[in-house]
This record gives C-alpha cells, sequence and structure tokens, in this order.
C-alpha cells in the first residue's frame, strides 16, 4: 500500500471514511458518507446549515462517535489515537477568556507536551497576532479570537488541520491572510479541510471542494463555478 | 416462548396465594411481637429480592463498561472471581458475623454473584446488559419500596416509632436513594452515551454499599437501637415459611423484570426503526 | 508526551491564577459561606453543653452545602467556550484533568471551611473535650471525599438536563458513609468521651477515600468522552 | 392486626401500581408501533 517511490503514494489517503452515519435521536446529521482524503490538498467543505459540515469535522476529530461506518486516520482505526497529528479549531473559541492569548497558548502547548515559549510564539505570529499582547482574549475583537483559536490548532504543527468555519467574522484582509497561511501549510505537506459560508475565500487556494448536502457528499469538485452553473 | 408467559403468570399466582396462606395461618404466632410479626414474612423476602435485583444490576453495569474493552474484561473476571472466594472464606474466618448472618449464606451469596457475572457475560450482548441493567434497577427500586414501606408499619406497633436507624433498614433506604438518583440520571441524560453515564454510577452505588453498611453498623453499636427481625436464629418453621414467600417473590420479580426487559426492547425497536426511518427519509434540509 | 503530572501541575496553576485573577466566583463564595454559617447559628442557639452533641452534624451539613455550591462551578469555565473539546481533542490524559480539577476544588472548599470553622466556634462557643488534633485528618480526609466525588459528578451532570440539580442528587447518596462518618468523628472528639474513639470512623473514611479515589479515575475517561 | 394487613396490602398496592405504569407504558408504545406498521405497508 505505502510504496515510497511511485506518485501514488504519495497521495495516498490520509482520511478514508466508510458509510459514516450519526444520528442525534430522529435528527440524520450524516446519511452515509463514503470518501477518502489525501494529504497535502486543501479541501473546501460547503453546505447549507444542517448538511453535516460541522458533524463530520467533529467525528474526524474523534470529538463525536458515529452511529454507524468507520474513520480511518492515518491508518488508525479510532480517531483519538491520531489525536497527535491533528488540530481541531470550531466555532466558539476554545480559548479560556480571562488569560491572555499567550497564555492559552502556552497552556495548551503544555497538554501536547510542548514546553518551550518560543514555538508558542511562533505560532501566534504566524497567524499575525502579536505574541505580547496582553489583553484577555475575552476582550479580543472574534475576528482576533478566531485567529488567536487557529494558533492554539497549529501550534504542536499537526498533519491535519480541522477548521470549522475560520473565517466567520474576520474581516476580508486578514481572512485572505489565513488562506494564504493554510495554502503555504497545504504546501508543506498538511492536510487542511476548511468548513466555511464564504467559499469565494478559498477560490484559487483550495484543491477541491467537497458539497455537502442533508448529511451526504453529493459532489467533489476541483473549484467552485462547477457546482454554482450546474 | 410467548405462551410461557401466561401459565408462569399462574403458577407464580397460586405460588403466592399459598405463600401468604403460610404466612397467615400455618407460620407459628410469635410470642412477644404476635401476629404481626407476619410482616416479616413479606418484609424479608422483599429485601432480598431487592439486593439481587441490585447486585445484577451492578455485574450487568461491569459487564457494560468492560466488554468493549478486552484487557479491562480479564482484569473484570479475575476481580470478580478472586471476590466470589474472599467472601465465601471471609465467612468462616472473620468472626462476629454482623447479626445473623449464616457463613453458608455468605458463602452462597458469593458463589451466586460469580454464577451470575458468568451467566450474563455468557447470555447477554453488551446492548442486552444495559438493557438487563435498567430493568433490574427499576424493579429493584420498587421492591425496596416495598421494604421501607413494610419496616416502618411493623416498627410502629412492636416499638411505638415509626422509623429505627436499624442496620438493614437503613441500608435498604441508602441503597433506595442510590438506586433512584441513578434511574433519575437515566431519565434527565441528554448525553448519546447515556448507558455509559448509568454504568459509572451503578458501579460507584455498589461500591458504596458495604462502607454504608459498615458505618450504620458501627454508627448502631454506638447508639443501640430496636432491631427489626430480631436478631437470634429463628424457629425453623417460620425460616420454612419465610423460603417459600421469597421463592414466591423471585417468581414474581422474575415475572415483572421479564416484562419490563421486553417492554424495554421494544420502545428500543421503535426509536431504532423510526430514526431508520428519518435516514431514509427525502433529502430535507433546513433552510 | 509530558508527564501527565505536569499537566495537572500546569492545569492546576491555570485553575489557581484565574480564580485569583477574577476572585469573583472566591468572593461570592466565601460570602455565602458565611450566610450558611449566620443562618445555621440563628436556627440553632445551643448552650456550650449541648452545642457540642449536634455541631459536628451541623459544621459538616454547613460544609456539604457550601461545597455543592462550589462543585457546581467547576467546570463553568471550562463550557464557556467549549475549552473541553480543546482538551479532548489534545492527547493529554483525562486524569490528568481531573485531579487537576479535583485538588483545585479541595483547596477551593478547604479555603472555605478555613473561614467557616472560626465563625463555628464563635457562634456556638464550641471546645473540644477530646483530641483537637484528630480534627485536622477527620476534615482533610472528609473534604477529599466530598470533593472527589463532587468533581466527577461534577463532570457527569454536563451530560444531563437540569445540571445543578443533578449533581447533589447524585452526589448526596453515595456520600452518605462519609457524612456519617466525619459527623460521628467530629462529634466524638468534641464531646470527649473516653469509651469511644474517632479512629475506626478515620478507617473507614480513609477507605472511602481510597475506594471512591481509584473508581473516579478509573472510570473519568470514559465520562468525559461520552458527549 | 390492622398493621399486619396495612403492610400486606401496602405491598400489593405498590406492586400493581407499578405494573399499571407498565401497562400504560406499553400501550403507548403499542400506538407507535402500530402507527410504523401503518407506515410501512
Amino acid at each position: 500500500m505505502n510504496d515510497p517511490n511511485t506518485a501514488r503514494a504519495q497521495a495516498d489517503p490520509i482520511i478514508t471514511v466508510t458509510n459514516l452515519i450519526k444520528q442525534f435521536g430522529r435528527f440524520a446529521a450524516l446519511r452515509g458518507v463514503t470518501a477518502s482524503f489525501e494529504a497535502g490538498r486543501l479541501y473546501g467543505v460547503l453546505g447549507e446549515n444542517g448538511a453535516g459540515k460541522t458533524t463530520l469535522l467533529r467525528v474526524l476529530a474523534g470529538l463525536v462517535r458515529p452511529t454507524r461506518g468507520t474513520v480511518a486516520i492515518l491508518g488508525k482505526g479510532d480517531p483519538r489515537e491520531a489525536c497527535r497529528e491533528f488540530g481541531y479549531m470550531a466555532h466558539p473559541s476554545l480559548l479560556y477568556d480571562e488569560m491572555s492569548g499567550m497564555e492559552n497558548v502556552r497552556y495548551f502547548a503544555r497538554l501536547y507536551g510542548i514546553q518551550n515559549d518560543a514555538r508558542c510564539a511562533q505560532s501566534i505570529t504566524a497567524v499575525g497576532l502579536d505574541p505580547e499582547l496582553g489583553r484577555p482574549v475575552g476582550q479580543y475583537s472574534q475576528g482576533m479570537r478566531q485567529r488567536m483559536s487557529l494558533a492554539r490548532a497549529l501550534l504542536h504543527d499537526p498533519k491535519i488541520l480541522l477548521l470549522d468555519e475560520p473565517f466567520s467574522n474576520v474581516d476580508i484582509r486578514s481572512a485572505r491572510e489565513m488562506v494564504k497561511l493554510l495554502a503555504h501549510m497545504r504546501d508543506q505537506g498538511k492536510t487542511v479541510f476548511v468548513v466555511t459560508h464564504q467559499a469565494s475565500l478559498l477560490d484559487g487556494a483550495a484543491d477541491q471542494f467537497v458539497w455537502m448536502q442533508a448529511g451526504e457528499i453529493i459532489n467533489r469538485t476541483p473549484d467552485r463555478k462547477y457546482m454554482e452553473t450546474a | 416462548m410467548k405462551k410461557a408467559f401466561p401459565i408462569l403468570g399462574l403458577l407464580t399466582a397460586a405460588l403466592l396465594s399459598f405463600a401468604l396462606y403460610e404466612a397467615l395461618v400455618v407460620a407459628p404466632r410469635e410470642q412477644t411481637m404476635g401476629d404481626v410479626q407476619r410482616i416479616f414474612y413479606y418484609h424479608v423476602p422483599s429485601a432480598w429480592t431487592a439486593f439481587l435485583l441490585f447486585a445484577i444490576n451492578f455485574l450487568a453495569s461491569v459487564q457494560y463498561l468492560v466488554r468493549p474493552r478486552p484487557q479491562a474484561d480479564k482484569i473484570a473476571n479475575w476481580i470478580v472471581i478472586a471476590l466470589g472466594a474472599l467472601t465465601s472464606i471471609g465467612a468462616y474466618v472473620v468472626r462476629p458475623l454482623p447479626q445473623n448472618m449464616y457463613p453458608s449464606s455468605v458463602v452462597t451469596t458469593g458463589v451466586a454473584i460469580v454464577g451470575l457475572y458468568f451467566l450474563i457475560k455468557k447470555y447477554f450482548s453488551e446492548q442486552e446488559t444495559d438493557i438487563l441493567a435498567l430493568t433490574t434497577a427499576e424493579v429493584g427500586v420498587v421492591f425496596c419500596t416495598v421494604v421501607l414501606v413494610t419496616g416502618p408499619l411493623w416498627a410502629r406497633p412492636v416499638w411505638g416509632i415509626w422509623w429505627t436507624w436499624d442496620v438493614r433498614l437503613t441500608s435498604t433506604l441508602v441503597l433506595w436513594l442510590i438506586y433512584v438518583s441513578y434511574l433519575m440520571l437515566r431519565r434527565f441524560s441528554t448525553s448519546g452515551q447515556t448507558p455509559v453515564l448509568a454504568a459509572a454510577l451503578a458501579v460507584f452505588g455498589a461500591l458504596d454499599v458495604p462502607l454504608v453498611y459498615f458505618s450504620i453498623w458501627f454508627f448502631r453499636t454506638q447508639h443501640p437501637q430496636p432491631v427489626i427481625g430480631g436478631g437470634g436464629s429463628i424457629d425453623p418453621r417460620m425460616l420454612h415459611v419465610l423460603l417459600i414467600n421469597w421463592l414466591a417473590f423471585l417468581c414474581f420479580a422474575f415475572l415483572v423484570c421479564w416484562s419490563r426487559y421486553r417492554l424495554e426492547q421494544l420502545q428500543r425497536e421503535v426509536e431504532e426503526t423510526q430514526a431508520l426511518e428519518a435516514l431514509l427519509e427525502p433529502r430535507s434540509t433546513v433552510r | 508526551m509530558s508527564a501527565p503530572s505536569g499537566i495537572t501541575m500546569a492545569t492546576l496553576t491555570k485553575d489557581i491564577r484565574l480564580e485569583w485573577r477574577s476572585k469573583d466566583a472566591i468572593n461570592s463564595m466565601l460570602f455565602f459561606a458565611l450566610l450558611v454559617v449566620v443562618v445555621f447559628s440563628f436556627s440553632f442557639d445551643p448552650v456550650a453543653e449541648e452545642s457540642r452533641h449536634i455541631a459536628g452534624g451541623l459544621v459538616w451539613i454547613a460544609f456539604l452545602f457550601a461545597a455543592v455550591v462550589a462543585l457546581n462551578q467547576t467546570w463553568a469555565r471550562e463550557i464557556r467556550n467549549q475549552v473541553l473539546d480543546a482538551y479532548r481533542v489534545s492527547p493529554a490524559p483525562a486524569n490528568a484533568l481531573f485531579l487537576a480539577k479535583a485538588v483545585g476544588n479541595f483547596i477551593f472548599v478547604a479555603l472555605l471551611e478555613a473561614l467557616m470553622t472560626p465563625l463555628f466556634i464563635m457562634f456556638y462557643k464550641l471546645r473540644a473535650l477530646g483530641p483537637a488534633w484528630q480534627l485536622l485528618p477527620v476534615a482533610v480526609l472528609g473534604t477529599w471525599a466530598i470533593v472527589v466525588n463532587g468533581t466527577f459528578f461534577a463532570a457527569m451532570s454536563l451530560r444531563t438536563r437540569s445540571r445543578e440539580i443533578m449533581l447533589p442528587l447524585l452526589l448526596f447518596p453515595i456520600t452518605i458513609p462519609a457524612l456519617l462518618s466525619m459527623v460521628e468523628a467530629t462529634t466524638t472528639i468534641l464531646v470527649g468521651d473516653p469509651s469511644t474513639s474517632a479512629k475506626f470512623w478515620m478507617v473507614l473514611l480513609a477507605t472511602y477515600d481510597v475506594v471512591f479515589t481509584t473508581g473516579c479515575l478509573a472510570l473519568f475517561e470514559t465520562v468525559l468522552h461520552a458527549e | 392486626m390492622t398493621f399486619l394487613y396495612a403492610a400486606y396490602a401496602a405491598t400489593w398496592a405498590i406492586h400493581i401500581a407499578y405494573l399499571i405504569t407498565l401497562v400504560r407504558r406499553y400501550s403507548r408504545l403499542k400506538l407507535a408501533v402500530d402507527e410504523l406498521n401503518k407506515r410501512k405497508r
């Protein structure tokens, strides 16, 4: 399977999902998703509210157990075993409001076994924020909070990035910068999933758009225009 | 199997009425307390049945927690066997046993626990152990309520007080509180994994039982209280009637558990079909 | 993978720093504890001799009451921005988080007790006739018994509808033997009855702590990840 | 003597009350089952 020298091996599926079903009582969030995703790609996951985008991401992150179906990340059956390999960012900030950005990132670094602050400062500057900023995260603007949350997700240099609405409430200029950063990471070989409603931001950056509707992947297209005209 | 239920029902009804007759008429009249002592034949069997049901709940909950983790499963097997051995040896080594616990009865309980554990292990799937835990908890609480109602009704005429901090009665009260909180957790839980939370609480509750018993037992030695059911040995004829009543109540409890079990199974099947239907429904997304 | 104790320390210091920085939780809790003591003292105004017999029960019920209100706040900060998800996604072991939260609660509740005890002594004119030094181990073991189960059940009640009421419903039945031991040990020490000693109760409390600390450490992982 | 009969009566009152709740729960479930069967055909 992982024959190193062929091109095919380079694009080995890093994540495979088979017949993934998730139901919350009678509401079917995921109705049988089967897909595999290659490493080193930036995927834009698009779809209306309730299409199952967030649930899919939470299943991949191991935060939600699927009702049926299997998830394999880097060959490991249970996402929890691969938790060191992915960074997760959600709609809520996942940060402590009373602590400054640096304090937050330093605490989460400790959870990943990272002791030195240089790495923390580096991931904060990478998202375009100032590590020395003393203000507690609670007083940040929503856009800054989203970027600090991204810094927390990038902290341990994960192979996979699972980002849920990273650009919401972020001004256009900083959103474009974030996209540039994500594209740069993709070029370094990381696999990036971006769930978003501002699909236009990913034009030219995303390798593939994954269209979801009513808990299923209905289409995977190289660019956004194809879906709109169809 | 379906038609066995009414036959068993009739048999149990007959057994219950025979036991009632034995308790009211045949059993010898107790000198000091008089006829009111006959509450004993309902009070004690209900308590024993409740404890048995809670023991099954504990064993089923442990099964539910360990089955998905094979390594924990092996450890649990050894702990149960060790527990059984310990109680059997302890029955003869520990002197004095708390009042009117005979070594033979302690050994039988120890062996029964181990037997039940491996029986559940063999015949119940993971999902079924959860249903079994819920059923035995619910029916156990009903029997426990009976004990807590008949207890004071017995204490009142004999000692003029409604409640006595008797070791067994108080332990039953605490057990009742624990399992009512267990049932409330199951009803109020909004989690997808309610059985896991309930199983954890059941294990905690069971760990608590010996501590409850010994804390109240020592509490009682410091504040002597009248004891329900007397301390000394028991007239063989009374014991005979007691065992008949216990058998009758066990059959009754078995039937109630069986129907509650089937009810829960049906409930889950209905929920599953409804969920399946929602799955296959035409693609309607939230606009 | 830094040692779990490193993570426990980091989480504990983080919690203490946040507590110290916002201080609003600690101040409101201290005032609440004061209220509980005053209310208890008003409702019972015993003569010194009598008070020794009932003080043990009153003091521990007041502590339990204050502890439950504090325990309800254990996961408040983690829920606000779903920070718990960030923890669940990280490779950090669940027990490290649990121990940090339990020890944090222990310090918090011990602080409340340290404030309430002198007030109780004053209001009830208490003077221990028995070996007063034994009160310390009883207090430590007893508070840990309440806090370790309280933290565990607080995490469990996160997954239920009426979260505030579920914690005491789950905690009190399980804590009865520990509560009985604390009350009886304190009363034996206060009354100074030579015939009995609080040793049995302390042994029972210690067993209770060991049993339930192991139980919590074994089962917290499953409860944390039961979404 | 009356306490004896009271205790026995109370025992069966409790058991019967529980059985009634089971029966009621079962009938409610029956409705759901019938509805499902109707829809399936």
